[in-house]
């Protein structure tokens, strides 16, 4: 299983470091979509086969496409785009910035009691288990994500009518 | 299983099993698990693979008889080598590149399109015993797979690099963006019903029959018939199939993301959008038409699989009768009808559902008001919306000079 | 990239630059839907179109120079080939102009012939564009494959009596070349009985489909005084509602004698002109009806009419008819000479396409080739 | 409501569908090379060149190289070389005849102007379709040998106009015969117009209680 493992670990990775160092921007989008493939595949190999299913759906399936979507919106096709100068200042800020994140999600991880006793493995979690623990005592959590959803989308479509008014004549 | 079960199992019901265990029982016991899986899907390949043959033959055939003409009839006797001489020629023609193509998206992406619309078929319970995977959460699994198929129509007109393609690859990216929502909202309320996410569970719940000769199948319901239709129509939107078939779009964008494709990775192409329709089409047959369950009682004693086949047959002819009648949409009709018809509308039924769910004790005259309310919240929000979708448009009378 | 050259008065600015780049694509003369080879350059923000080129002159042969070098019977075979869907009224209007030129009475007989050929042309054509716009709104070949069934029941009635069946050179100066026999007329008369059942039939597919009436309605609108500034006729000027039809304008030929109305539309979109076609078949199914019942007797050509050596006096003639799709017009100048001075063609579908980009600015790719389709041209008359 | 206007086009196709096994109207298609449709005895495709005698092609050929319709064809596909001396027709006239008779048939456009310009009845319009070669040059330009047929071959495509040319041609004849007994008898009298008019010829069909009355003019 640890094979298994190393080759997820390294899917992830290398799509990853690739993602970062294209130039080409559809490239780095689609390598993306092979990050989050591997993370699907991190989870089935975990055992949590509901979210493994739901990352590749809504990663794979969506966020990848809203990605591309707007990469092609932007119109700078690769030829155009200028080669940025890997600065000192840039390379400083990316670690700095990336740190942080790491830093934030690792002392998530490291404070959430976790029951990692290897004696008695945690049974599967059955998607109906699941289910009420997000209505029942996570449902706060989900009504607040849920509320910040609709308010960015709402924001979106505020922000794509207000050009569309001035733009679209035609029906 | 539930109490549907014949007492005593026909062996044509047992068939596939027993040859199953025919071929495993002369392999070591070691190997017998990688056996049943090779065995699935090899099976699963090579039925789908002689039903794809047959569907381009049988969808060239419909749609020439529709048009009043034979189809093809040269090849083999009524022509049905036409799928071989299709695939030798398709096979053995000149694989061309463009030279300012991505060569390797351009490369991945029919294999990319044919994988992902293969994976979707191992969680259909094509029969009583016939399941290449029992997952827990089949569905969620069934429509993970199929997501990545419009990034591949996306990959193969982008990596193109022709105008064209470019065109029908922003299409592409759109219409799944619109119709991936319709499609799952639509899958909902069979999810909700039968409390799993199961395709085994999905089709057992749908089992048994009102007087012997009612079957309880989803489709049978308000919402359940609500809910198939408008997942039909979301499945002809993801499987790029008329009228929604914006993509390739021959005579807008020549064929979009298909212009630079020629020879065996233009077939693939076709054989994708085949599998993806049949996969499309077996998943409504186990969420909304009962699986492989009879349709009546005294007709049990055809085995599950046939009827199975039947039903996704039947489905996979409605695609090729609507193919043959409609014309396309445009992109902007595309997505509004998505968003402004079939998203509210699901929602709707996924109410509609929640309420057919909750009243299922009602008995006697409330049994028929349960029914008046359910199809009310179906056709009421069905005209209401539909008028207005079609506000502006309507047939109109002419004066003469 | 873009030019913001003249007739581009109207296009919106090009150079925007929270719109970025735009995409300029050649649709043609190789594409399935420009209906021979035409060629549109399209520029495009997204897929709205706001700049449209029509190029011509892939098809062009000489058509008019070609017929200045030869004689006045030889350019009838090379007017079938202008629209090549209805050789019968190029037929008819060259031989008007030539008529008129050369001063030829034509029988009464054959005044009759000619309605009944040119109004069977007209369902012909009607009938192939709707299965042609359909097609290019994206059915898979279903109402093109009806038309086509019913314009090849139409096509072995020319063929039969002329020998060919898109090329027919069937008229000539001062009449028709064969007298149509009892039972070619009977053939026709069954034709014409059977046509209603079948516009019946190819209405119920298309005209109250709501996705037909999304495409169509609200397409391509072009206004009465646009299409009039711009010379259109035909089926497309009267969608915009123009009562404007030689047959009733002139009263050539023996039109004044039958019953018909012109139908109008008011919106001038491709709907209209699309079900303007529809409706004038329907008129047309009423005029055969007619011209077959009333079919006078007697000689079919004018014996005063020459075949050989034929040299009409010195002048100048315009002759024109109410083809179906729209004024088609011979303009002759003679000599005095066995060959016209000059020899000019105004071909309907070349002028009705000059107002393209009009109606296509503002919609997308997938409009432009609906509204190219709902023109009506053949390129054999456009380019010449 | 939505979606009746799609039912109702469902219905028509289903129709088609069903008319497409038992109703002929609907289901038109000939499959060419099996069946072939019945030509219209009209049908008109490429000239060929009437002879009198099958057994003596060249020596019967009714043109007389007059180079009429060389002139008046309208993509001058015909290429005509007069004999510098004179043969017996099949009437046994002295007459001169076409050394090279040549029609390009990748020019031809199968017009008819040829026929009816034609003062002679020589050339005729065929119907033949199946005309590919292998060779785009000299193969599509037929000789004066291609072109010829018999008129017993023109009887068969054309019957009715066929017969109608034999009974003018006849009745010419028989005119020049008279004339020339006349001429020979007496030398004064005024025989019959000879010639037939041109623009007589096309009526193809003759009434149908006269089918074998020459035409109008003569």
């Amino acid at each position: 299983m640890n094979l298994t493992f190393a080759l997820i670990a390294f899917l992830i990775l290398a799509s990853a470091v690739l993602a970062a160092t294209r130039r080409d921007l559809i490239h780095s989008a689609l390598l993306l979509v092979g990050n989050w493939l591997g993370v699907a595949f991190f989870y089935l190999w975990a055992g949590a086969e509901f979210v493994a299913f739901a990352q590749a759906l809504v990663y794979v399936g969506a966020i990848s496409m809203v990605v591309l979507f707007a990469v092609l919106l932007t119109r700078r096709m690769r030829t155009e785009l200028p080669l940025l100068v890997a600065t000192r200042d840039r390379v400083v800020s990316a670690v700095l910035g990336g740190a942080a994140v790491f830093g934030v999600l690792a002392v998530a991880v490291l404070r959430t009691p976790l029951d990692t006793n290897p004696a008695k493995p945690a049974g599967s979690v059955s998607m109906l288990s699941l289910g009420q623990q997000l209505m029942g005592p996570q449902a706060a959590a989900v009504l607040i994500v849920g509320v910040l959803l609709t308010v960015s989308l709402l924001g979106a479509v505020v922000l794509a009518s207000s050009d569309a008014d001035g733009k679209e004549g035609a029906p | 299983m539930i109490a549907t079960l014949p007492p005593a199992e026909s062996w044509l019901e047992r068939f596939p099993l027993l040859v199953r265990d025919w071929i495993t029982g002369h392999l070591p016991e070691s190997l017998g698990w990688l056996a049943v899986s090779l065995l699935a899907i090899v099976v699963i390949l090579a039925a789908f693979g002689l039903l794809f043959a047959y569907l381009t033959l049988a969808e060239r055939k419909i749609l020439g008889r529709i048009q009043n003409r034979p189809g093809p009839n040269r090849t083999g006797w009524f022509g049905l080598l036409q799928p071989f001489a299709d695939g030798i020629k398709a096979v053995t023609k000149e694989d061309v590149v463009p030279r300012e193509a991505d060569a390797v998206l351009h490369f991945l992406a029919p294999v990319l399109l044919v994988a992902m619309s293969l994976l979707g078929l191992a969680v259909i319970p094509f029969g009583r015993h016939l399941l290449a995977a029992n997952l827990e959460a089949g569905v969620l699994y069934f429509f993970a797979a199929g997501a990545a198929t419009e990034l591949a129509v996306f990959m193969a007109g982008w990596a193109s690099h022709n105008k064209y393609s470019l065109l029908a690859a922003m299409r592409a990216l759109a219409q799944l963006i619109s119709y991936e929502l319709p499609l799952l909202l639509s899958v909902v309320p069979v999810v909700m019903l039968a409390g799993s996410l199961s395709t085994t569970h999905i089709v057992d719940a749908q089992g048994g029959w009102t007087f012997g000769w009612i079957p309880h199948w989803h489709v049978l319901t308000p919402w359940g018939f609500a809910g198939f239709v408008m997942f039909m129509i979301a499945a002809l939107a993801e499987s790029n199939r008329s009228p929604f078939d914006l993509p390739e779009a021959e005579s807008e964008l020549i064929a979009g993301h298909l212009t630079e494709y020629s020879g065996f990775k233009y077939a693939l192409f076709f054989m994708a959008e085949y599998f993806g329709m049949c996969g499309l089409s077996a998943m409504a047959v186990t969420l909304f038409l009962g699986g492989w369950q009879a349709p009546c009682a005294f007709l049990e004693f055809i085995p599950s699989y046939v009827w199975f086949t039947a039903k996704l047959l039947t489905l996979l002819l409605g695609f090729i009768w609507i193919r043959a009648t409609l014309p396309r949409l445009r992109m902007d009709q595309l997505t509004r009808l998505a968003w402004k018809f079939l998203v509210p509308l699901t929602l709707l039924n996924l109410a509609n559902a929640a309420f057919w769910s909750l009243s299922a004790g009602w008995s006697g005259p409330m049994h028929w008001v349960r029914w008046a309310i359910a199809l009310t919240v179906v056709v009421g929000p069905f005209l209401l919306l539909g008028r207005a979708l079609t506000a502006g448009v309507a047939p109109r009378t002419y004066r003469y000079a | 990239m873009q030019d913001l050259s003249p007739g581009g008065a109207h296009v919106r600015a090009v150079h925007d630059e929270f719109h970025g780049d735009l995409l300029e694509v050649s649709m043609g003369p190789h594409h399935p839907s420009t209906h021979g080879v035409f060629r549109m350059v399209v520029t495009l923000d997204g897929e709205r179109i706001v700049k449209l080129k029509p190029v011509f002159g892939y098809l062009h042969r000489n058509h008019e120079k070609l017929g200045e070098g030869t004689s006045y019977l030889g350019s009838m075979p090379y007017t079938d080939r202008l629209d090549y869907l209805c050789s019968m009224t190029n037929n008819w209007a060259y031989a008007v102009a030539v008529e008129k030129l050369a001063g030829l009475t034509v029988p009464e007989r054959a005044e009759y012939v000619r309605v009944i050929l040119a109004e069977l042309t007209r369902l012909l054509n009607h009938t192939c564009l709707a299965g042609f716009l359909m097609q290019d709104c994206g059915c898979s070949g279903t109402p093109l494959m009806y038309a086509f069934r019913e314009r090849e029941k139409i096509l072995d009635l020319f063929e039969s009596l002329s020998g060919s069946r898109m090329m027919c050179n069937y008229q000539r100066f001062g009449g028709c070349r064969v007298d149509p026999p009892a039972d070619w007329l009977a053939r026709a008369q069954t034709l014409v009985d059977g046509y209603t059942a079948f516009l019946d039939e190819f209405e119920a597919l298309l005209t109250g489909n709501e996705i037909v009436m999304a495409r169509t309605q609200g397409v391509g609108c072009m206004s009465a005084a646009l299409a009039v500034s711009a010379g259109v006729t035909g089926p497309a000027l009267r969608a915009t509602g123009v009562a404007h039809d030689l047959r009733k304008v002139d009263g050539y030929g023996v039109y004044p004698r039958f019953n018909f109305r012109v139908p109008l539309g008011a919106h001038g979109d491709v709907y209209d002109r699309y079900m303007i076609r529809v409706l004038e078949m329907r008129e047309s199914v009423g005029i055969l009806q007619q011209a077959l019942a009333g079919l006078p007797g007697g000689p079919i050509m004018n014996p005063a009419a020459k075949l050989r050596g034929f040299r009409p006096k010195a002048g100048e003639a315009y002759g024109r008819i109410e083809g179906p799709k729209g004024e088609i017009g011979f303009y002759l100048i003679s000599d005095g000479s066995p060959n016209p001075w000059r020899y000019r063609v105004r071909p309907p579908s070349f002028i009705n396409l000059t107002i393209l980009e009009d109606m296509c600015l503002g919609h997308t790719v997938a409009d432009a080739v609906i509204i190219l389709g709902s023109v009506d041209i053949v390129l054999g008359e456009v380019d010449r | 409501m939505l979606g009746s206007g799609i039912l109702q086009g469902l219905a028509v196709t289903a129709k088609n569908f069903l008319g497409s096994y038992h109703d002929p109207a609907r289901y038109t298609t000939v499959e060419y090379p099996e069946v072939k449709q019945q030509l219209p005895e009209a049908f008109r495709n490429f000239p060929f060149l009437v002879t009198e005698n099958a057994t003596d092609p060249m020596g019967t050929l009714r043109c007389v190289a007059c180079q009429i319709c060389e002139k008046e064809c309208p993509p001058q596909c015909i290429f005509i070389e007069k004999s510098k001396d004179k043969k017996p027709d099949a009437n046994g006239k002295l007459q001169i005849y076409p050394v090279v008779f040549a029609i390009d048939t990748s020019v031809c456009m199968s017009c008819q102007i040829c026929v009816e310009v034609c003062p002679f009845d020589a050339i005729k319009m065929d119907q033949v379709y199946e005309i590919a070669t292998t060779d785009r040059f000299d193969a599509l330009l037929l000789n004066r040998e291609q072109l010829a047929k018999p008129n017993e071959y023109f009887h068969q495509i054309h019957p009715t106009e066929a017969a109608e040319v034999d009974a003018r041609l006849a009745a010419d004849r028989k005119a020049a015969e008279e004339k020339a007994k006349a001429a020979a008898a007496a030398k004064a009298a005024l025989p019959a117009k000879p010639a037939p008019a041109p623009v007589a010829k096309p009526a193809v069909v003759p009434p149908p209680t006269a089918p074998q009355s020459p035409g109008p003019a003569a």
